[in-house]
């Protein structure tokens, strides 16, 4: 229908393109007027923070909307000229796999657990090519595997998905969707849920398909480093409306929309604190942890997983440490392990004079009071049955705080982290994820402890609300004057909050000193690998001083 | 009408007779007869055991020597012919021709013996005989001899026993078995025998007719007289409940249901091709007393309560159908040699306001009295409408419901209620139970360690004494009455009436003998 | 596989061995004495103390105990208290027309209530989803012997197309036989099949959920392979999780459905040894039960490894 | 653990979730009230009808349902109507009884299988050992060798339905020990039992409201089953389960001996279940789960 243009045809054109929510909500529509396209051999970004309507658009594009609940009513999706707000059911089984695939955020569980993957992969070609012959089917899912770059192929398709890293089933589910060379692929945060290393992989993965295929890309991301690594055009969304769209040198660096500037400058980046003198005495002292777990698998091998390996550090009164790493390196067991919510092997946790690591029941009850943790997810971290004065009174008044004052300290604890006292009878989910984060904050100083734990407090949140919270952290130290074990893997992050940081990488602790020190000569190879894979470096070093 | 699994069924039973029997029996269809028995059978041995269903059993694979005829009178069944000495002192019994016992051996004296010992160690009259006997032996191998030490009126009455337990004569081997221990070995010189590899305690009891049985010449009647095997095989099919057969007979998978209360057979009236027979043996509800613990250790209290029973309630409450009850204040059964009505007190109606005034006399105190009674279907009616009847003229009584062996032993106890003891009980008799004063349980007046209810009344003993030693029976008849009067006086227990049961069978089942115990020969099936 | 297998049987024991002392002492504790139904009516005390020493009811209770772990574990389950015969023997006579009957059941019950389950899943919120519900909530609140004689009344008495009780064996008479089992099956199955249809649902739903059928969907799959390929194996799991504990009340159904119709099965046994107060049989029954399901559980936990790449032990 | 930033639930989500809730509340209304219905008949049998449920016609048996017998009466010429307004006292406080029963025994040994490994072992030990025994088999065992009376019978169902609860809150313990609000309180120094009670027990409440409404019709059930077996309450007392049992022999004589219990029990079970249900889709936080997967 559509005249051709002198620009070549997009593949994907969206215009005006609305998706009303059911009556009740805050707002009328999930998006509400976007109109975009997407050209061969492009990648368009799509990217705005939780509840901006950027996967909805994805779901739409797909006609994946839940049923009933979320309907397009207004505007057209046309993929290679064909409207597919129009298209039937079968109509849309067949473009589906076919011209246009999707690659999800978590690879884990968007691949189906209990088939082999090759059988996965070749499945879209028995869909959409019945009279392949086996052979063929077959010699093509080991071609794309290859293509993925995905080891020894010919073992690698006979296992199943719970068998393979993040990154492999990642790979897994692009070969897929590359499996009938698809006109769009659609990618929804596909890097989301992958350790930084591996998200760079990916990354580059699909820069690199666009030039052997001939498809266009859609992605979905939250995070303008990823939109800086791969975005040939950007689209900012926010309450389910386009912000601002161009290509990214001019969207990155001159935002033309305040919202843009403000989400663009909420970005973590290299910034490091100035050096604090070495106290005399440290506040905790952790020398030579080690935990093991074993488990016995059914063929009768043991298997052993050194969680901590001969882990040793000092923390000094007033100074924040950070742990870096990736998943499974071993950061949340080194927590618990100062929480004594796990048990080391052996090794010792020197904290007040007193060995936490061989610490009675009745000793550690004393000591968990001077050593309070911060969680990851701030909407599981609070009792979702009691009213937050509830949870910032219980600990001091356990302790034998008497009641009126623990409620006096609570309530003066809720300004300073920001929320008003009438914060003191309201339940969690009254409140935003931040402002969770903020009272668990509260919560934990309630117990006015020597050291803070605090275990990636800010990695749930959107990233305005991160440097919120971060700012939060920073002030807090500087007028109560806690010790801090800050984990986190984010390095951008721990620049900024962190007096000296250790590198963790399979339970070991493989380099620790000076933040900025670290960072600007990193003395391991993992370092230096955690380093490179930092997304959006170049946002990164323009940040830097 | 015959459907496929009739045909089946017909073809696969055609089968086994040619795979199993083979030979020119295969050419014959033998006759299943397919019974819904009034229990399952467990136990074996009827010496070990009064259950009705093992005397039953026992009545198809055993012979005895004598046996009762529908009037009640002991009829010769293995015996040939038998003499009394003058004195009365000495009887000598000469068994009849041609009796073999399952296993082929001949029926021998000693054999005979053997089985009235092991008998009469368990049985009230079988130890009454035992203890008037000098000797019993062996004459000859036909000629079995009885010395007395003292007259014993009911001699031929003790050997043709009708009901539990029953001498039933076994080879001497395994009468010898202790008779406190089951036999094992099923083996008797019966009209039927019994087929060990098919039986499944609770689920199925198999008899093949006995071919080699030579039956008396006489026509049957009751326990007594030809017993003719009509049909090749009978099986015996447990039901867990009574519905559950009567839907079975309507549908023609099974041929007779052998007891049934009047009101399950109302549920087969006008149903297409069966018959229903009502079944001369009756059964007689009653209430006992516990003699041994106040307050009916008191005659005045027992006597209240008999003022204010009346049958026709009862019998209306738990029968309903008139043409199935009979009013009868007879403790020996109406309709046998020594019904009577001497001394009957009250009974066919009641009398509130009298027995509210003897209660009144009385040593009662409305303190709480206890009924017990077990959890089983024929007693269901009974304990809820004495507790009325009770309540009505102010006794104030509770139902203790429990199981039946709890039932058992908790009315052997002659304690106080406190103690886990009762005050009363209902008790359901067959005619067969009631019918002989000797064996007649109610008129066990032992006191302590009598029968449940532990009446006490040395005069009752010493009027069955008289009667067991004489044998005419007017004067036995007269004896008989004296009992009953005292009974009635002393109020041994109240009687609640007397009941029929049904029988019902598929119309081409034909000749179901009608006695007061279920017994299979004669019965055909076309 | 084998290793898995020792290591399942190896945590079955305790269980075993707990069901066997509270079975003992559970019947051992109560009022109500064998010996007492043994000597019957007219026994007198003598009788019954004689009775009591030779079944070793009168020695101490931890005697008792010992003696009869130590029998059990030499596959001596005693003797019946009334018919004398070897409580394994008439547990053994029994088990066919049980094991039929269960096997018919549950054959029946995955037939009809998991693809009904699905359906009821897929179409979430439909009125088939409703009538399924319905159905399942019914097939809950029935007892099973009032379905047992509605069906004896509909389809024997009434309709006269099948028989009101009894059992043939499928190997004497394979017609036969069937003929006999319509309507038992179909009263044990019932709830069961509500239980089935139900958790299949749920567990559909569940799976449906889940990010893999969105992917199964943006390859191209049309609905109806969507369901039966990706959902319905991914949620075997607690489907036959259920099965497995459902056993439990297959057997207590067993126990109901035997005795309407009158199947001389395990059930009935059941039944009889109770109210007879048959300890022996009824220790023999408890135990066994608890094999049958203990074993049921095994075999499902090896199932699990089959149907679930991703269980391990 | 995660690196992610895990989105909080979209506004339509949790939409979605209240949407659906006020859609089912429809079963709650149907079930609540039909139950309510016939708990107030019982309850009120006394003044709905004054005949005594014991009196004995001895010629008015087996009467069918007329204007002085609504709905007939039994083999003993009681009144049908009166008794099974009785019986629905006992059996419904046999249900309430027996899942209370079930509930507090059932949580109180699942919150002690959180207190530590070793008596979690034990404990579930002792469960799967109970859970092996067939439920109904169980309570037939209980109640015919202690003896039918209320006591026996409410524990006998009540112990089969105890290892359910039990592994029910066990699994809610294990569970919910590990989320981070606990571990804060953890933190905090709060000792386990109060832990336990405080902040991992109220988590349990809704699958247990859930649980508990449908072992009151299972006990409800499981009443009548024991009476039809014979093993149930003494037969003078007025139950559902014995009422039942009486009319099992007359059924083809006397249906409605048989027709107007089996209604009101069937009617009091299926309004528990619905309820139960209905309870289930407000109550379960997986139904935001189930919303989800509406393709």
């Amino acid at each position: 229908m559509t005249a051709p243009a002198a620009a070549p045809d997009p593949i994907l054109e969206v215009r005006d393109l609305t998706v009303s929510l059911p009556g009740g909500l805050d707002r009328a529509n999930a998006v509400e007027g976007l109109g975009f396209d997407v050209h061969r051999r492009q990648i368009v970004c799509l990217v705005g923070e939780s509840g901006s309507g950027k996967s909805v658009t994805a779901a739409a594009v797909m006609q994946l909307l839940p049923r009933r609940v979320l309907r397009v009513t207004g505007g057209t999706i046309r993929l290679e000229g064909r409207d597919l707000t129009a298209a039937g059911a079968a109509q849309m089984c067949r473009l589906r796999g076919n011209r246009m695939a999707m690659v999800f955020q978590e690879p884990l569980t968007a691949l189906n657990p209990v088939m082999r993957i090759g059988t996965q992969i070749a499945e879209v070609l028995r869909i959409h090519r019945p009279d392949m012959a086996a052979a063929e089917v077959e010699a093509r899912v080991l071609a794309l595997m290859e293509d993925v770059r995905l080891p020894d192929p010919a073992a690698l398709r006979r296992v199943y998905p719970h068998q393979i890293s993040g990154g492999q089933r990642q790979r897994v589910m692009i070969a897929m969707a590359l499996a009938l060379e698809p006109a769009l692929i659609i990618a929804d945060e596909p890097t989301t849920a992958l350790d930084v290393t591996t998200q760079a992989q990916i990354l580059r993965l699909f820069r690199d398909l666009l030039t052997h295929h001939d498809s266009g890309v859609l992605l979905i991301t939250h995070d303008f480093g990823v939109v800086a690594d791969v975005a040939d055009h950007v689209v900012v969304m926010r309450h389910g409306r386009m912000v601002e769209s161009g290509p990214p040198g001019q969207v990155l660096t001159r935002p033309s929309h305040p919202y843009t500037r403000m989400l663009i400058d909420a970005v973590p980046r290299f910034r490091f604190r100035a050096a604090v003198p070495a106290a005399a005495a440290p506040a905790l002292q952790v020398s030579n942890l080690q935990l093991t777990y074993r488990s016995r698998s059914f063929t009768g091998k043991k298997r052993e997983t050194h969680a901590l390996d001969d882990v040793s550090f000092t923390i000094d009164p007033g100074e924040t440490l950070g742990i870096v790493g990736e998943s499974g390196s071993g950061k949340t067991t080194l927590a618990r392990c100062l929480l004594r919510f796990e048990m080391p092997d052996s090794g010792q946790i020197r904290f007040g004079g007193r060995d936490l690591a061989a610490a009675s029941r009745r000793d550690l009850r004393d000591h968990r009071r001077r050593i309070q943790m911060v969680f990851q997810d701030p909407y599981k971290s609070l009792n979702p049955r009691r009213h937050v004065g509830q949870s910032l009174v219980e600990g001091p008044v356990h302790h034998g705080v008497p009641k009126r004052e623990a409620a006096e300290r609570a309530a003066g604890l809720l300004e300073m982290v920001g929320l008003g006292g009438d914060a003191m009878r309201r339940f969690p989910h009254e409140f935003s994820g931040g402002q969770r984060q903020r009272i668990c904050i509260a919560r934990a100083l309630a117990m006015e402890p020597e050291i803070i734990v605090a275990d990636e407090p800010v990695s749930a949140l959107d990233v305005s609300v991160q440097a919120q919270v971060l700012e939060l952290f920073e002030e807090l130290r500087r007028r109560i004057g806690f010790s801090m074990l800050f984990i986190t893997h984010d390095l951008r992050i721990a620049s900024n909050i962190c007096d000296r940081v250790g590198v963790m990488h399979r339970g070991r602790l493989v380099e620790i000193g000076r933040t900025e020190d670290i960072f600007r000569n990193p003395g391991h190879a993992y370092t230096r690998e955690l380093l490179a894979a930092v997304p959006g470096g170049a946002l990164g070093t323009a940040g830097e001083r | 009408m015959m459907n496929r699994r009739d045909l089946a069924s017909l073809l696969l039973a055609g089968l086994a007779t040619v795979t199993l029997i083979g030979g020119p029996a295969a050419a014959a269809e033998p006759k299943t007869l397919k019974v819904s028995p009034h229990a399952s059978l467990r136990v074996l041995d009827p010496i070990t055991t009064n259950a009705y269903i093992t005397r039953n059993h026992g009545y198809l694979v055993y012979d005895t020597l004598f046996s009762m005829d529908a009037g009640f009178r002991p009829q010769p069944q293995m015996v040939q012919s038998w003499t009394v000495s003058d004195d009365k002192l000495t009887y000598d019994f000469v068994l009849r021709d041609g009796l073999a016992f399952h296993d082929g051996a001949p029926v021998t004296a000693e054999d005979c013996v053997a089985s009235l010992q092991r008998w009469a160690k368990r049985d009230l009259v079988g130890r009454r005989l035992a203890a008037a006997t000098a000797e019993m032996k062996a004459v000859d191998p036909r000629t079995i001899r009885i010395v007395l030490k003292a007259p014993f009126g009911q001699m031929l009455q003790a050997l043709s026993k009708p009901s539990s337990f029953v001498p039933f004569i076994m080879p001497k081997r395994i009468a010898d078995t202790p008779p406190d221990q089951n036999i094992t070995e099923i083996v008797g010189s019966g009209p039927f025998k019994f087929v060990a590899g098919e039986f499944q305690p609770g689920v199925k009891v198999v008899y093949e007719r006995n071919t080699a049985y030579v039956p008396r010449s006489e026509a049957p009647s009751a326990m007594a007289g030809g017993k003719v095997a009509k049909v090749d095989r009978i099986e015996w099919i447990s039901f867990p409940d009574m519905q559950a057969s009567v839907n079975a007979l309507k549908k023609g998978e099974i041929d007779l249901i052998e007891n049934m209360t009047a009101d399950v057979k109302a549920t087969l009236d006008g149903a297409a091709d069966v018959v229903i027979q009502k079944r001369s043996g009756k059964s007689a509800a009653t209430i006992r007393f516990n003699w041994s613990q106040p307050p009916f250790s008191d005659v005045k209290v027992r006597k209240a309560v008999q003022l204010a029973v009346s049958q026709r309630d009862y019998m209306d409450a738990i029968i309903g159908d008139e043409d199935a009850y009979q009013i009868c204040p007879s403790m020996f059964i109406c309709g046998t040699p020594m019904e009577s009505n001497a001394g009957v007190v009250g009974t066919v109606e009641a009398d509130l306001a009298k027995a509210k005034a003897m209660l009144a006399q009385s040593s009662y105190k409305g303190e709480r009295v206890v009924l017990i009674t077990p959890n089983i279907v024929s007693f269901s009616g009974l304990a809820p409408l004495t507790q009325q009847v009770l309540r009505s003229i102010g006794i104030n009584a509770e139902i203790q419901t429990m199981e039946w062996s709890t039932f058992l032993s908790r009315r052997t106890l002659e304690k106080p209620v406190a103690e886990g003891g009762w005050n009363l009980a209902n008790a359901v008799f067959t005619t067969l139970d009631l019918y002989s004063p000797l064996a007649n349980l109610n008129f066990d007046a032992r006191g302590p360690g009598a029968y449940t209810g532990f009446v006490n009344d040395p005069k009752t003993e010493a009027l069955k004494n008289t009667f067991a030693a004489e044998s005419d029976p007017a004067k036995q008849k007269a004896i008989a009455e004296e009992m009953q009067t005292r009974a009635y006086d002393q109020v041994f227990y109240i009687p609640l009436g007397i009941y029929n049961n049904f029988a019902a069978y598929r119309s081409n089942v034909r000749n179901f003998i009608d006695s007061s115990i279920p017994v299979f020969w004669g019965i055909e099936k076309n | 596989m084998g290793y898995l297998i020792l290591k399942r049987i190896a945590a079955a024991v305790p269980v075993v061995l707990v069901v066997a002392t509270i079975v003992f002492f559970l019947l051992r504790l109560s009022p109500g004495d064998p010996a007492m139904v043994l000597a019957g009516d007219m026994a007198s005390p003598q009788d019954v103390a004689e009775i009591r020493a030779r079944l070793g009811l009168d020695r101490p209770l931890p005697v008792q105990y010992a003696t009869w772990l130590g029998e059990m574990a030499r596959g001596n389950f005693g003797v019946s208290i009334l018919s004398k015969q070897p409580v394994l023997d008439l547990i053994r006579a029994r088990l066919e027309p049980t094991f039929v009957l269960a096997f018919c059941a549950i054959v029946l019950t995955v037939l009809l209530a998991v693809p009904l389950g699905a359906i009821a899943a897929w179409y979430h919120n439909s009125w088939i989803d409703r009538v399924v519900m319905a159905m399942s909530v019914a097939g809950f609140s029935i007892p099973a012997f009032v379905i047992g004689y509605l069906l004896i009344l509909g389809f024997s008495m009434s309709l006269d197309l099948f028989p009101s009780q009894g059992y043939v064996s499928p190997f004497d008479d394979p017609l036969a036989a069937a003929r006999h089992l319509v309507l038992p099956s179909l009263t044990l199955a019932v709830v069961f099949m509500a239980l089935i249809a139900r958790v299949t649902r749920s567990s559909v739903l569940d799976v449906l959920g889940e990010d893999f059928v969105r992917t199964a969907r943006a390859k191209g799959n049309v609905e109806r392979r969507v369901l039966w390929r990706h959902a319905l194996p991914n949620a075997a799991i607690p489907i036959i999780t259920v099965i497995g504990v459902g056993v439990a009340l297959l057997i207590s159904g067993v126990v109901v459905t035997e005795s309407v119709f009158n199947i001389p099965g395990v059930g009935l046994l059941t039944i009889d040894a109770i109210l007879a107060r048959d300890y022996p049989i009824v220790q023999g029954l408890i135990l066994f039960f608890a094999l049958v399901f203990v074993g049921v559980n095994l075999l499902i936990d090896i199932i699990y490894v089959v149907v679930d790449p991703r269980i391990r032990y | 653990m995660a690196l992610a930033s895990a989105p909080p639930p979209s506004p339509a989500r949790r939409l979605l979730a209240t949407g659906a809730g006020l859609a089912r509340s429809r079963t709650l209304v149907i079930g609540g009230g039909l139950l309510l219905l016939l708990v107030l008949l019982s309850l009120c049998a006394s003044w709905v009808t004054a005949t005594d449920p014991l009196q004995i016609r001895p010629r008015a048996r087996l009467r069918a349902p007329d204007w002085t017998y609504l709905f007939g009466t039994d083999s003993l010429g009681r009144d049908v109507f009166s008794r099974v307004l009785h019986g629905g006292q006992v059996s419904l406080m046999v249900g309430l009884l027996s899942a209370a029963l079930a509930a507090a025994v059932g949580t109180a040994v699942g919150l002690l299988a959180g207190i530590s490994r070793l008596v979690d072992a034990v404990v579930m030990r002792v469960v799967d050992g109970l859970m092996a025994i067939p439920s109904l088999l169980l309570a037939v065992a209980i109640v015919s060798l202690v003896g039918p009376n209320l006591l026996s019978i409410v524990s006998a169902i009540a112990i089969a339905e105890v290892p359910r609860v039990t592994r029910l809150v066990r699994g809610v313990v294990l569970t919910v020990r590990e989320e981070p609000y606990v571990r804060a309180a953890e933190g905090l120094g709060i000792p386990t039992p109060l832990l336990l009670v405080r902040h991992i027990l109220p988590s349990c409440i809704a699958p247990l409201v859930v649980q508990t409404t449908h072992m009151i019709a299972a006990a409800i059930l499981a009443e009548a089953v024991l009476g039809f077996l014979g093993v149930g309450f003494p037969p003078e007392l007025p139950t559902w389960g014995n009422i039942l049992a009486e009319g099992r022999p007359v059924f083809q004589r006397a249906p409605w001996t048989i027709v107007f219990p089996g209604l009101f029990l069937g009617a009091t079970v299926l309004a528990v279940n619905i309820l139960g249900d209905g309870l289930r889709d407000r109550l379960d936080p997986r139904l935001a789960r189930t919303v989800k997967a509406t393709p």
